[in-house]
């Protein structure tokens, strides 16, 4: 059916996203996270690393919101800070694997034919590797630093996205828009980067909200390995499990970094589920 | 690849003089060519000879896979089945319900299942049940009571992703036109879900059993440091910190043919439930 | 879509599975814990730690294979629980010669290995030639070169027969042992595993000799002559000793078995000993210190442990190769503050090298912190290069939580202190060890635990070209001092040659010692007969499980 | 067709004489845009035997007035708002999910239109037919299976007798409906509700199908509730015929009377504006000249006939010789075309009919390099065409177009209007400035009927006739002479299809084009060409000039496709003339 205002898809889209409580709740929160993710260190009077041994394990109280870990330091400031770099490594990691697995998946999907096949072969036999330990593999054998780890988990990453996009290509080089631009003589080019991508935008994005999560789990994992970010700086996953270590006898340590972490993940769960349903051009139709 | 990272088997606090290193590498064959360790290693291969293990002195590598696998066997059969048998109901009856708290109630627990991250579950529940009301051992894999705890940690986790596939696998089939058909042959409600939505509705969810069952043999190394599980997950991570290049190869071997047995198992199952895909094999 | 109607068959379902889970649920219950079996079945369920490496005590380089070997097998003396002074082991009486060069064992006769073999001195003499074989590259070594001409064999210049190795058996139960030189420490050093015998026949029939990795040491095949013997292995998850009958002194063995578990992940040890898994922890998280003196104050043991917690310095390449920086790096931290805020575990700090009473060896505390002191040396080195601030310096250690954990508390101290930025860096285990020992590294994490209570186990790392030295220090009149204390028979010339040598590196700073180490452990209240000792060894057939207080 | 009624001796029932009867029936859809009343006050009631047929066009209501009478619609976003379903003396309306249970499939059936998606993939055919009888408790699996079995025969499937276990995915889309039928009928209920059951097949099977459904409810005595969007079609099969226009019934009366004399403008219209075989108008009327006489040119429907185009003095503007085009499959290479030739004069409408399958996309596809062809040649103006050379391959591709049938996939979703119309502009250079293009874009739309206020919409604000109007605009942005419609009304509501069709004629005739003209719909073909080709299976069966080929086919198979349409599609002036029940 047709809205009486002229207004673009992308417009279109946001409408049906307000609509939808969950996802407009989620994306609030994410804005809040990121947010105090960004600003919180430099709001906090304390630094992540800021040390302060008389004054270890301190419940939250006034002078520290959530309180103090083992070596005194503020667990706002390292809360926040977590965040950022949770926040960076999932979006990294996830551009990464966007910017692989999409131009891999595009290409293989419009060349089609047998390049395509072996180009599939390829994404199954590294899917038989075990991924976790993949990258577990790619840690220790690389040494660990903070551009390594996000290229580290957005190489296993990608894999899904290739699939994904190859998928919809393989959907959208059927259709008769596409048709019509060969016919009107478009170059492959102008066909893939200015008809095919755009459309392929949608599902992306929200396979992208979903790896984002994805990501920040694998860091907590191997955060739990030790094989995470350095210290003293902190990411969630590298908190959550500090505090789970202590969750007996200083839950807050617990308590704080893993509301941030799960809010995060809810939120970027239902925002991709929102984002899927507000996109779909069925719903557009009616 | 490992061999190319830094630090060596043999490597120890205290210094060895260089010619004992030199003694022990040739005693594993580490003085050859990389080209020709792999030519033998190939060899041996073939004879399901997968080498000694470097760090654990005097066992074979396919001895100690042997010995671990039964047990991630064991883990990932168990978490698995209680991944199913939680989370496909869960799944189905949220998409029955849809956008009710029949629905909003299990996903949202589904998402806390799915950002808990096992290393809080896990000790979460070994507090609850061991120490607290001393149900369930709380570590080790020494007796069918120990299996407990592990595989409900493991399991929830998947079920939270196997409640969700199975929702979004039911609405879709639920949409379809043959599900209006059955209702219009006048089927229950139940008759309409078991017989003719659910074959449909777990598609993805058998899909995903592959990799997720791969995934709970292999990628198991939290809850096995946690519950103290001598399986292959533990087995692996140790070998890569280690250097123990012949257990790390012979793993990764194992996963591989593992998962492409999986694979296959897979396919079989889809087959089974899916005509087409019987056909075209 | 509309269910309304619940169906019959689902609710039959869900009760049958509730019911089967409800049954688990009952036989889970119904287990009593390990430690309330303990008292009736007499085993001892031991925390481990890790699991350990080898079983051949002539290839084994870890505290867990201690552990589990000194159940296993026995040397020529024992150990008093208590004290750790030698006492008759397989020997059971001894001479020294006047120069303290040459030892006669006397082996008593009803010493018998666990499959009923006697136990004689020529076992003792193959086994001191397995492990000086060459071939066998066995790193533990360098431990029986005390042995004259041990080196000339281990080395591979002379066969046995030819370097005439100091150990002698002159008859089926008398050992005659020639040393290089007199070493006041000799008897304890016997308690090494090193020196422990091997069942010939069994090797042989494994062509152990000369190899590693032979499986040996698997349950079934294991021979030894300890008051335990081999029962179960299964790798990662539980080694089981049980009472060895052959044993001399079997009478006098208490316990029925001992079970250790491998748990190498702190909170789930602990965790294992508050469900009553376990009698004993290998160690506690430092961080749960606080936590576990209010829970289980009687539980909790501070045990001195013969261990100095150290970083080394990189004098190869800048800045530590100018004194002046080491000496702030060091002055800069405050070890009490270091031991009482972070560490909580009674350790003390190490203002010396050396364990003070090592031995009876008393340093004088030199490595002391005084910030102001710091910060002019650092600022006289920075003006004199022409720097604003340090550039960022790393610190790199092996994976661990209390490693970790010590190495963000010294960044916060050199960050307020000297205002200089240190980038941790955390490495496996084995990565760690490479780099360290290719000098690729500015500042590392080190620890070592004495083999033996001598200070010559300490300071002999420090001696030039030594493999365990690593910090590219060298320093001849330490190398001068260090071998007049190794040799002297008088032990105020050798307290005034050790403590020349703490001088020395208390002067050079080519490590920063950080504190020394203690033994943290939780122990049930019904495991008897276990003492604190410096080498954390506890002669196992000492120990016994009583329900009743401990005097 | 005889058959024996499988009989069940072991549970005698009582046929219901079922009487269904809607009054004042009131559906509406709650949805985030609003609330769409979809059926507005509907009466219509099926006396016991009769044969109903309900008319109306995509969005008037007639499948949710089908739905609702099994209560099948999505409860939300659809609510029954008011009004009563009366069946056999109780108001269905009143009656829970349990009770509506018991009625389904047993006492009222239904068939649906996609026979592709009505069938469960994952169970056996058989399994499916025999349902309904395990469902309702009316024979045992083993009895179920054999009824299932005898009347899958009766409905012309016999595959089953020897492939029990055949699932749906073997059958072809003709017969998966006649599995339906089965389903439906197996319990021999006493109402059959068939939402267009008819309209995904080709016009052969169509018939076979209607024929099948047509001659076994009569002799079950089941009544039919048949809704379509095609009155012709219901022509065939109904005694009565009700005509419903956005959600109200407009006309309702004997199939006779209905054609014969119509009483609504809109009923006039539907009948009036789908082009038949035998007329020959220059323009269709539409829907809009009945319903607004004012501005509608009502007097203008006389059936002029348009002048004939004098095909020898036109020179040939496109030729295909010998073409084979192959698909590779699974199962090796599938051959699509098989030696099609053809010719095409400049300024014509080459017609080209066959079913799906046929090949007569491909080779509309091949013929503007689209697909890959194996041999045979193309000559344009009796040259090669040459794709590697760029000049050759732009001016080639300036000058031959394409017009799809979807015109809801064949725009992209992320481009405006305008983007869409100026991008091939830019691509051939065409026009100096992007002013310059701006007003060919503005003068392009104005051509094909709409305005310059729809320049910055997006193609999903757009119903599927303005679409189509775009897709022209799209094709004229080159400026090319020879344009493929490929099936490009095929989709359309016949009111619709007459104004595009109307359209493409007009813009024929100023611009000179030739065209491509691709369909299944004989009518349609008919109405657009001056010649027309026949194909099957890949070949081309019959040439010939449109009026000749419609009078008297040469080939079998046109004769067949000619006998599969509807009496009442081929004639304008059709008379009922049926045989009575």
């Amino acid at each position: 059916m047709s809205l009486e205002t002229s207004s673009s898809l992308g417009r279109d889209a946001w409408l049906r996203l307000r609509a939808n409580r969950m996802s407009m709740i989620s994306l609030f929160i994410l804005i809040g996270i990121a947010f105090v993710s960004i600003f919180g260190p430099a709001l906090s009077s304390y630094d992540y690393d800021q040390q302060n041994l008389d004054r270890v394990f301190e419940s939250p109280g006034k002078d520290h919101i959530f309180g103090t870990d083992n070596l005194g330091r503020d667990l706002f400031a390292r809360t926040t800070y977590g965040g950022r770099i949770s926040l960076a490594v999932g979006l990294l990691a996830t551009v990464v694997s966007l910017v692989i697995g999409v131009s891999y998946g595009m290409f293989s999907g419009y060349i089609g034919g047998r390049i395509d096949t072996w180009m599939m072969r390829a994404v199954d036999v590294l899917y038989a590797l075990p991924f976790t330990i993949f990258v577990i593999l790619l840690m220790v054998l690389f040494g660990r630093n903070f551009l390594l780890l996000f290229i580290a988990i957005g190489a296993v990453e990608w894999l899904t996205m290739a699939r994904i996009t190859r998928a919809q290509t393989m959907n959208l080089k059927k259709s008769e828009f596409i048709e019509a631009a060969r016919a009107l003589g478009y170059s492959h080019g102008r066909i893939l980067f200015r008809h095919l991508l755009p459309n392929l935008i949608g599902p992306i994005i929200v396979y992208a909200t979903l790896t984002v999560p994805a990501v920040m789990l694998l860091e907590a994992v191997l955060s739990f390995l030790g094989l995470g970010i350095q210290a003293p700086m902190s990411s969630w996953g590298s908190l959550i499990k500090e505090g789970a270590e202590k969750m007996d006898a200083a839950p807050w340590l617990l308590l704080f970094p893993g509301i941030f972490f799960c809010l995060s993940l809810f939120a970027l769960n239902f925002l991709g589920d929102g984002l899927r349903d507000a996109l779909d051009p069925k719903s557009s139709k009616d | 690849m490992t061999r190319y990272a830094p630090g060596g088997p043999f490597d120890a606090e205290k210094a060895i003089p260089q010619e004992i290193k030199v003694k022990l590498e040739s005693h594993f064959g580490l003085d050859r060519p990389l080209f020709d360790q792999y030519l033998l290693y190939l060899k041996n291969l073939l004879r399901g000879d997968l080498g000694p293990s470097f760090k654990y002195s005097g066992w074979e590598v396919s001895e100690l896979i042997a010995t671990a696998f039964p047990v991630s066997l064991t883990l990932g059969v168990l978490s698995l089945g209680i991944a199913l048998f939680i989370g496909i109901p869960a799944g189905i009856m949220a998409a029955l319900r849809k956008n009710t708290w029949l629905d909003y109630l299990p996903m949202s627990l589904s998402m806390a299942g799915i950002c808990l991250p096992t290393f809080v579950l896990g000790p979460l529940l070994i507090y609850i049940f061991s120490t607290q009301l001393g149900l369930f051992p709380p570590l080790g894999w020494y007796g069918p009571s120990d299996w407990f705890l592990p595989s409900f940690t493991l399991g929830l986790f998947y079920a939270a992703y196997v409640a969700r596939l199975t929702r979004a696998g039911m609405l879709e089939t639920l949409q379809q036109d043959y599900v209006r058909t059955a209702r219009a042959k006048g089927a229950t409600p139940w008759r309409v879900v078991t017989r003719h939505a659910l074959r449909g509705g777990l598609l993805p969810v058998v899909t995903y059993l592959g990799p997720a069952f791969a995934g709970l043999v292999s990628g198991s190394f939290v809850i096995e440091s946690i519950f103290f599980i001598p399986g292959l997950g533990k087995f692996f991570v140790t070998a890569a910190f280690n250097r123990d290049y012949t257990m790390v190869l012979g793993t990764v071997l194992f996963y591989a043919s593992l998962i492409i047995l999986l694979n296959l198992l897979v396919d079989l199952l889809q087959a089974w439930i899916d005509p087409k895909a019987r056909q075209t094999r | 879509m509309h269910s309304n109607s619940s169906s019959n068959k689902q609710t039959h379902l869900v009760g049958l599975i509730g019911l089967l889970c409800l049954a688990w649920l009952l036989q889970g219950c119904s287990q009593p814990s390990n430690v309330e079996t303990a008292l009736d079945k007499g085993i001892l369920h031991f925390g481990l730690g890790a699991e350990p490496q080898h079983l051949d005590p002539h290839l084994a380089t870890s505290v867990a294979a201690h552990n589990i070997l000194s159940a296993l097998l026995e040397g020529l003396v024992s150990e008093h629980p208590k004290t750790l002074k030698p006492v008759p082991g397989v020997a059971h009486r001894w001479e020294q010669s006047k120069d303290g060069k040459t030892y006669i064992f006397y082996l008593r006769k009803d010493a018998h290995w666990s499959n009923g073999d006697p136990l004689t001195a020529h076992d003792f003499v193959y086994s001191f030639r397995r492990i000086l074989n060459p071939n066998l590259g066995a790193q533990y070594a360098s431990m029986l070169h005390p042995l004259k001409n041990a080196r000339l064999y281990h080395e591979g210049k002379k066969t046995w027969e030819e370097a005439k190795v100091g150990a002698v058996a002159t008859d089926d139960y008398i050992l005659e042992i020639t040393l290089e030189h007199s070493i006041p420490y000799f008897l304890e050093l016997l308690n090494h595993y090193s020196w422990f015998p091997v069942h010939r026949p069994t090797l042989e029939k494994f062509e152990a000799f000369e190899k590693m990795g032979t499986p040996w040491t698997k349950p079934g095949n294991f021979v030894g002559n300890g008051p335990f013997r081999l029962i179960n292995h299964q790798i990662n998850s539980v080694i089981s000793v049980g009472k060895n009958e052959h044993y001399w002194d079997a009478s006098s063995v208490q316990l029925k078995g001992i079970r250790f578990y491998p748990i190498e992940a702190v909170d789930t040890e602990e965790r294992a000993y508050r469900a009553g898994f376990l009698h004993l922890t290998q160690s506690v998280s430092a961080d749960r210190i606080d936590f576990l003196k209010e829970k289980y104050p009687k539980e909790l043991h501070f045990e001195p442990y013969l261990g100095t917690y150290f970083y080394r310095f990189n004098l190869k390449s800048p800045p530590f190769d100018d004194l002046r920086v080491r000496q702030a790096f060091s002055l800069a931290i405050n070890r009490q503050r270091l031991v009482d805020k972070v560490l909580k575990g009674g350790q003390s700090p190490a203002n010396t090298f050396t364990p003070p009473g090592t031995g009876g060896f008393y340093p004088k505390p030199q490595f002391l912190y005084d910030p102001q002191k710091a910060k002019q040396l650092l600022d006289s080195y920075l003006s004199e290069k022409g720097l604003e601030r340090l550039p960022p310096v790393e610190l790199t250690y092996n994976t661990s939580e209390g490693h970790k954990k010590v190495a963000e508390a010294l960044h916060g101290m050199w960050k307020e202190a000297l205002g200089v930025e240190i980038r941790l860096l955390n490495m496996e285990w084995k990565v760690f060890l490479s780099t360290v020992s290719k000098g690729e590294f500015s500042l590392a994490r080190a620890g070592w635990i004495g083999d033996y209570v001598d200070p010559h186990t300490f300071l002999h790392m420090w001696r030039s070209g030594e493999g365990l030295n690593m910090t590219g220090w060298a320093n001849a009149p330490y190398d001068q001092a260090l071998k007049l204390g190794e040799t002297s028979n008088s032990e105020k010339e050798r307290w005034e040659n050790f403590q020349k040598c703490e001088d020395l590196l208390a002067m050079e700073f080519p490590v920063l010692p950080l504190y020394f180490y203690v033994h943290l452990t939780l122990r049930h209240p019904t495991v008897r007969g276990w003492h604190p000792t410096l080498l954390d060894h506890h002669p196992y057939k000492h120990v016994y499980l009583s329900k009743e207080e401990s005097p | 067709m005889v058959f024996e009624m499988p009989s069940i001796q072991n549970r005698p029932r009582t046929k219901i004489m079922g009487n269904l009867d809607i009054q004042n029936l009131k559906v509406s859809f709650h949805t985030r845009e609003g609330i769409i009343h979809a059926v507005d006050g509907v009466d219509l009631s099926i006396k016991p035997g009769e044969i109903v047929g309900l008319v109306g066009e995509s969005g008037s209501g007639k499948s949710v007035t089908c739905n609702s009478v099994l209560k099948l619609l999505p409860v939300p976003p659809a609510r029954i708002e008011k009004g009563q379903i009366e069946w056999s003396g109780k108001d269905l309306i009143d009656h829970d999910e349990q009770n509506m249970q018991a009625i389904r499939g047993k006492e009222i059936s239904m068939i649906f239109q996609d026979p592709m998606s009505c069938l469960n993939p994952y169970l056996s055919v058989l399994e499916q037919v025999a349902e309904p009888l395990v469902i309702h408790g009316m024979a045992s699996l083993e009895d179920a299976r054999k009824q299932a079995s005898e009347m899958l025969v009766n409905v012309g499937v016999q595959r089953v007798v020897d492939h029990p276990h055949a699932y749906p995915h073997e059958f072809s889309g003709g017969m998966r409906q006649r599995a339906m039928i089965a389903m439906a009928l197996v319990t021999k209920p006493s109402l059959l509700l068939a939402d267009e059951p008819t309209t995904a097949l080709d016009v052969t099977v169509q018939a076979k199908v209607l024929s099948i459904l047509k001659t076994l409810c009569t002799d079950l005595g089941v009544s039919v509730l048949f809704v379509s969007h095609d009155l012709g079609l219901v022509a065939e099969l109904a005694d009565r015929v009700v005509v419903m226009y956005r959600g109200k019934v407009v006309e309702q009366n004997h199939t006779g009377s209905i054609f014969s004399n119509p009483q609504h403008p809109y009923v006039k219209a539907l009948i009036a504006c789908r082009p038949t075989l035998e007329s020959n108008p220059v323009r269709l009327p539409t829907v809009d000249d009945f319903m607004n006489p004012k501005t509608g040119k009502e007097e203008a429907l006389e059936k002029l006939v348009a002048p004939s185009l004098n095909l020898d003095s036109q020179e040939t503007l496109l030729q295909v010789e010998n073409l084979v085009v192959e698909f590779p499959t699974e199962d090796g290479p599938v051959r699509a075309v098989d030696g099609a030739s053809l010719m095409i004069r400049k300024g014509s409408t080459h017609g080209l009919v066959g079913e799906s399958g046929s090949g007569k996309t491909t080779l509309g596809r091949s013929i503007l390099h689209l697909a890959q062809l194996m041999s045979g040649s193309i000559l344009y103006q009796g040259k090669p065409i040459n794709l590697d050379h760029p000049d050759d391959r732009s001016k080639f591709r300036k000058s031959m177009q394409i017009i799809f049938q979807d015109p809801y996939a064949s725009l992209n979703p992320r481009l405006t209007i305008e983007q869409t119309l100026l991008e091939p502009m830019k691509v051939h250079g065409i026009g100096s400035s992007r002013k310059e293009r701006i007003e060919r874009v503005i003068n392009l739309l104005e051509e094909v009927g709409l305005g310059e206020e729809y320049l910055h919409r997006y193609p999903h604000e757009f119903s599927g006739g303005q679409r189509q109007r775009i897709c022209v605009a799209r094709a004229l942005t080159t400026e090319p002479e020879f344009i493929v419609c490929d099936e490009c009304v095929s989709a359309m509501d016949v009111s619709v299809q007459a104004q595009v069709l109307n359209l493409l004629r007009s813009l024929q005739a100023s611009r000179n084009l030739t065209y491509l003209f691709i369909s299944h719909d004989l009518g349609v073909v008919k109405f657009m060409s001056d010649e027309i080709s026949v194909m099957q299976n890949g070949k081309i069966v019959e040439n010939g000039l449109a009026d000749d080929l419609y009078r008297s086919p040469k080939s079998d198979y046109t004769r067949k496709l000619l006998n599969s349409i509807p009496l009442a599609n081929r004639s304008a002036n059709f008379q009922i003339n049926r045989p009575s029940v």
